[in-house]
């Protein structure tokens, strides 16, 4: 791989970063906050973004995408992420649209993928439970056999975009104990089935998050997607390509969250100098820029891996998602430390950047569950 | 010593006679604490009886002199009272700003009129004070305070914002830095100020923090007309009460962080170990994730340690030395302890530890997730982490500027 | 208990402090390095330490002990620790001299401790080996009982002040296999005995310590200390009390490898100004007085804790060792690190500090070890 | 390309047949690498043998210009040439500071007849060259050197000390900055001089650091006559040569301490790894002490994500893009992976951590003690860390002085 961008990346980047200046400041993000929207994002921009050919970037042409890979939407989820887009890429084009990518039946990759491709479906995954913590493979709900399919019971939390959500895949156990690598299907069940109980929930980030009840629901077999009992491998793969693309996503946050940061510095003044001037502030700031560069190589060495199905993509991914985390966390809280009290107030954006940081080492697992990952795959 | 044990018994008589049965075993904090002034709420009736009977002996304020309205006792006695309403469970009658920031500064630095007109009215919880240092400009940097005041005649006009000004929403004076000689070199044009709020030209608006609800708040002086007689020691001498004022302060805030205390036996889990063993599980007596419960041994551990240094200066205070250097690391380490506590209850709480309200989340993670957010300020508010080390360096280390 | 200094305990700091100024310098420990001195201390200074009282400081009066605790035995190893004095206190004071304290009969401590509090016998703890890490129960050396008493056999490494001690004492095991907690005896060695074979090592900071190889030494029951098969809780007693005893004397050296960075900061110019002056080095030297001042309250409540004879002595033992560990290595590293160049070379005196703070660090146990068991202890 | 595949063939041709076979496999490192020099000793016969017959076609320098000695191979072919080099395990004929310092500084700065004296004499490996910068006065500040050139007739007369002059007693001649106008500004007043280390005046003392023996040394400049025709560039303009070294100097460290090829997929554990997974036991498959297997994770990780930053740096400059900001970081963090690494060595060795030489500790044992010990000085040689992170701030996030 060559962790550098191509032009027609270069370009890309710049397309985005444009779009994004130009349509989604951080202010956009507090209004849908403060006025509870219901939706939680704009519905307006993106279907925009589909329109730029953001949604179908990762999908083959014969979906209606563009055949490219996660390098370029590394590019595009890094614009999105320095100004916090609430938009539900996450969940629609790296989860739901992964899980039906890599385990879907042509016949359900014509159902779904062209209208996600579209910006005219949101998709997610409902895989979270209130004992996963974050082993992926522990799972409680079940899926019962019955002549016509399955019926699901169970209970999901902070399914991202539950609440406006098409379809979730749901991830439930047709075999073995609740804590068994094996016997995991996964499951599509659509909007508005009968026994599907979907609750908003409002997290510290105030990105639409869900409760999701599953009160017996019905699920015939053209619902399942991959083989039954072997979806726990599928999953894990589209949440390591997920994990890739979540770190693109924050290293524009941190990068933005340290770019003003380091711009506050320059113009506050206090005893008479910019507060820059000052040799102990001078090198934090030096340290947050080499953790923002040591996550960028890392971001795009792992957005290559997945692009060439690299044999470590599982590693690289624990490998981001750890540092992505811990270094997030730290220019978020040397951000609103710089910024002095006014870094602590809700009028100030810095506070939106902890808080996102925050939700984005959660998801997919914090830095020590990865290193802990990391240690495992390597044979320690 | 049988003279304290006589003022023992005769404490206990009238405390058991006098306190309210209904304010037996109330909280002390500043939530659910009394204080007082104009607008005052009572949650529990007798709270307002509690305070009438404890102020008309002196005892909202036991230790300051009976002729301004205190209750004239010496620290042994003082002590005896603190004790015994310890073992009844009696909250203090009255808290706030009143008792434990300007009402010393006017024993000090007060003229008599100021310590007549003012501390009878602590005392008897009628006003609540609030506090005017920082502004949008001068924060770490406090003498850079720009809001003025312009003689005229026998009053100050004064015009400015100060920011940071908890429970203004809710106090009936403010006790404010001013900026009173615009050509003097900038502590020495700084005068300390009374403020009456209900004075015309006063706005106040409530401060949202990251963590939701706070009692900061934006204060905004537009031409307001101070009586020169407000003035507390000289005017443009204003720095040398504000500093003493801010050395209180700063212990003040290391012992709300549990200093105080922290060096006696800890005979139960710290909250932070019960908390892990309940929620990442147990494995042979251990919290399951060694990686955490690692750090989690070294934050109460250092609590110890940071107990251990607490005691120590106060037991040198105790046995008379002057309050040695040690005492000069409470605010950083205090607050830090608690970041990093806090820090560590939401890396516990995992999933749980994001939400911001409903459903999804218990009270108490959520409670949990909003003081992690809230003590990210821990190492700004009185006295950023950055203005101690370098303190630190210069009068402990002696570095040179 | 108080944490302050009594009036005698202030006199006996500057007594200590002015004896350590005018007797004992580093150059001394250099000199002694240098010449490959075959003792590795001064036995001069040893006897005038004697006279001055200091090596009876925690044993009774009836051996001729001045019955004071470890709040007086602190103030002393601080001051020997200042300059990193290398006389056998550790070996002689805190492990052997406590074994016969807390274990010996009265005929024992007659004939042992007179010696060691007039400066005329030196003795040791042998107890750790090739696999013990630092686990105290994990002993492979084998006491064999026979008709007369006992046989030694197995090999002890890095015994304190080995091959100059008149006595060992040697832990080994009479029942239960290598990790038994259980079955461990103490048994006391004299220099000489057949099949006893010491060897003497060189570690980093230059203090004695030897190999000591056990084969079929031949004891008899007068020299077991305590019980049969109840020695590890003994000895684990000893080792806490000594721990403290170690941590004092790490203080002093911590403190004095920050003094005379401080004081480097404050003469030492570049770029025209002392390099005292530049903040990021300010806040990096506040930090390490900060961990100074933690570290002294740490070690003066443990020494309390002592003498009080305290149910939460071993608790504290960790607290202090994890502490005094951490903050000497951070220290000494900052140390080396604001000398720059000269504080590589040998010709300056504080590598004779990192050196020091690494072997006190691993000496019963490094930070991580105590974190562990002050968790086990408490009860997580 | 059918070219370069050409030129491929018949290197790989030369290489097998004039490569004497007791050089193969040889290691190139410092210890054991050919330095050449007046009082070059060779412990392989061969080596001496490997290095006439590869000068004698310009190979030990194989980019230099063909007139000064070296094989004026265009990039694509010193590309083969190492390529071949490594494959047939043959080690480089020629290491040292002629061939990586001052040589590319003459071709850059040199004046002919500089060229021509000193070149030719680098890549035969004739001269031995060591670098005289650092003084014991002037480390971080290097440009306060006082290191004294008086201007006598046709010769600087030299006085002064230089430190951490590495080789310098095995050097032949030293490349050195002194003050030659006291009077001007700092950087301003300072010369670039060669000097041929036999010149009478010029003692060497070599240094002992923490770790034990160690290639630096400190050298005395007494009244050392130097011919003016030795100046490099021009007088008092020396800080400019010398900060083009300085930068190729720290890019060098970097690489030396692995930054180079981390970003390429390590086939098997990290010797971290495998040292705890064998001293610390193993439970399930995992290093059984989980919390320094925790840190060892993250060391290996930081390894690997600067692997990844280097390998950007490079693929951007073989893309034709100027360095980034983001080679700034290399000198500060590969010497911290270096020190972190080490310390955990010893952490992981225990007991076994800390001896310094003879009998309880293996070989293998005392050289990890000894490399934590040197490592101790990596944030401090060539440019602390401190004016790394110094640098960043200025240049990189433009943060004002």
């Amino acid at each position: 791989m060559e962790l550098i961008l191509t032009e027609d990346q270069e370009l890309l980047a710049k397309t985005a970063a444009d779009f994004v200046s130009e349509h989604s400041p951080v202010s956009r993000v507090r209004k849908l906050r403060d006025a509870k929207d219901p939706v939680g994002f704009s519905k307006e921009l993106w279907k925009q973004m589909a329109e730029l050919g953001w949604l179908g970037i990762p999908f083959p042409e014969v979906v209606g995408g563009a055949g490219l890979g996660f390098a370029e939407l590394a590019v595009v989820l890094e614009a999105l992420g320095r100004t916090l887009a609430p938009e539900p890429f996450l969940s629609t084009v790296l989860l739901g649209g992964q899980v039906l990518l890599l385990g879907g039946t042509e016949v359900q990759q014509k159902e779904w993928l062209p209208p996600v491709v579209n910006g005219d479906c949101i998709l997610t995954a409902a895989y979270q439970e209130p004992q996963t913590r974050y082993d992926l493979r522990r799972v409680a709900t079940r899926a019962d056999r019955k002549a016509d399919g399955w019926r699901l019971s169970g209970e999901k939390i902070q399914v991202l975009d539950g609440h406006v959500a098409d379809a979730l895949v749901v991830v439930a156990r047709t075999s073995g104990g609740e804590h068994d690598a094996k016997g995991l299907t996964l499951f599509l069940v659509r909007k508005g089935a009968p026994g599907l109980e979907i609750t908003r929930q409002s997290r510290v980030d105030s990105r639409n998050a869900a409760l999701v009840k599953l009160s017996g629901v019905a699920v015939g077999p053209s619902e399942v997607i991959g083989a039954v009992d072997e979806g726990g491998d599928l999953f894990e793969n589209v949440v390591d390509r997920a994990t890739v693309g979540l770190c693109a996503e924050m290293l524009g946050s941190m990068e933005e969250a340290a770019a003003s940061t380091f711009k506050y510095l320059k113009t506050r003044v206090q005893f008479g100098v910019p507060i820059g001037s000052f040799q102990a502030l001078k090198h934090r700031a030096a340290r947050m820029y080499i953790e923002l560069e040591l996550s960028r190589s890392t971001v795009m060495a792992a957005a290559r891996a997945v692009d060439e199905d690299h044999p470590e993509l599982p590693k690289l991914a624990s490998l981001v998602k750890a540092r992505c985390s811990d270094a997030g966390i730290l220019i978020a809280n040397e951000a609103i430390q710089m910024h002095g009290g006014v870094g602590m107030t809700d009028e100030y954006d810095v506070g939106f950047y902890l808080k996102r940081a925050r939700v984005a080492e959660i998801t997919f697992g914090d830095a020590s569950h990865h290193r802990d990952r990391w240690a495992r795959l390597s044979g320690y | 010593m049988a003279e304290l044990e006589t003022f023992r018994r005769e404490t206990r008589d009238w405390l058991l006679k006098n306190a309210p049965p209904d304010i037996v075993g109330l909280p002390a904090n500043d939530l659910e604490g009394n204080w007082g002034g104009r607008r005052a709420t009572y949650a529990v009736p007798g709270m307002k009886t509690w305070l009438l009977r404890m102020a008309e002996r002196g005892w909202t304020a036991p230790s300051w002199p009976k002729e301004y309205g205190g209750g004239g006792l010496a620290p042994g006695e003082a002590k005896v009272l603190s004790q015994e309403m310890t073992r009844l469970r009696l909250p203090p009658p009255l808290i706030g700003f009143g008792l434990t920031m300007i009402g010393p500064t006017l024993l000090q630095y007060g003229n008599e009129e100021q310590k007549r007109e003012h501390l009878g009215r602590i005392c008897r919880g009628e006003i609540r004070w609030c506090q005017g240092y920082s502004e949008p400009g001068a924060g770490s940097d406090l003498a850079s305070l720009q809001t003025k005041a312009v003689r005229d005649g026998d009053d100050f006009i004064v015009t400015g914002t100060k920011i940071w000004t908890s429970y203004a929403d809710k106090a009936d004076w403010i006790f404010a830095l001013v900026r009173t000689d615009p050509a003097a070199k900038k502590q020495d044009g700084i005068t300390f100020l009374l403020i009456d709020m209900l004075t015309p030209g006063i706005s106040v608006r409530p401060i949202l923090l990251i963590s939701g609800k706070s009692p900061f708040c934006e204060t905004h002086f537009e031409s307001v007309r101070v009586p020169v007689r407000n003035v507390v020691h000289k005017i443009n001498a204003g720095w040398t009460v504000a500093k003493s004022l801010l050395g209180h302060e700063r212990s003040m805030i290391a012992d709300a962080f549990g200093g105080a205390g922290a060096g006696q036996r800890t005979a139960r889990l710290s909250a932070l170990a019960s908390l892990a063993r309940e929620r990442l599980g147990d494995a042979r007596g251990q919290i399951a994730d060694p990686v955490l419960r690692d750090r989690i041994a070294l934050e109460d551990m250092d609590t110890r340690a940071f107990g251990f240094t607490v005691q120590r200066a106060k037991d040198g205070a105790k046995a008379g030395h002057r309050p040695g250097p040690e005492s000069s690391i409470f605010k950083v380490y205090a607050t830090e302890l608690n970041m990093r506590r806090r820090e560590l209850m939401v890396q516990t709480l995992g999933p749980s530890g994001i939400g911001w309200e409903g459903p999804g989340f218990t009270e108490s993670d959520l409670e949990t997730t909003r003081e992690w957010l809230r003590s990210r300020g821990n190492s700004i508010e009185g006295g950023t982490s950055e203005v101690q080390l370098n303190i630190i360096a210069k009068r402990v280390l002696g570095l040179p500027d």
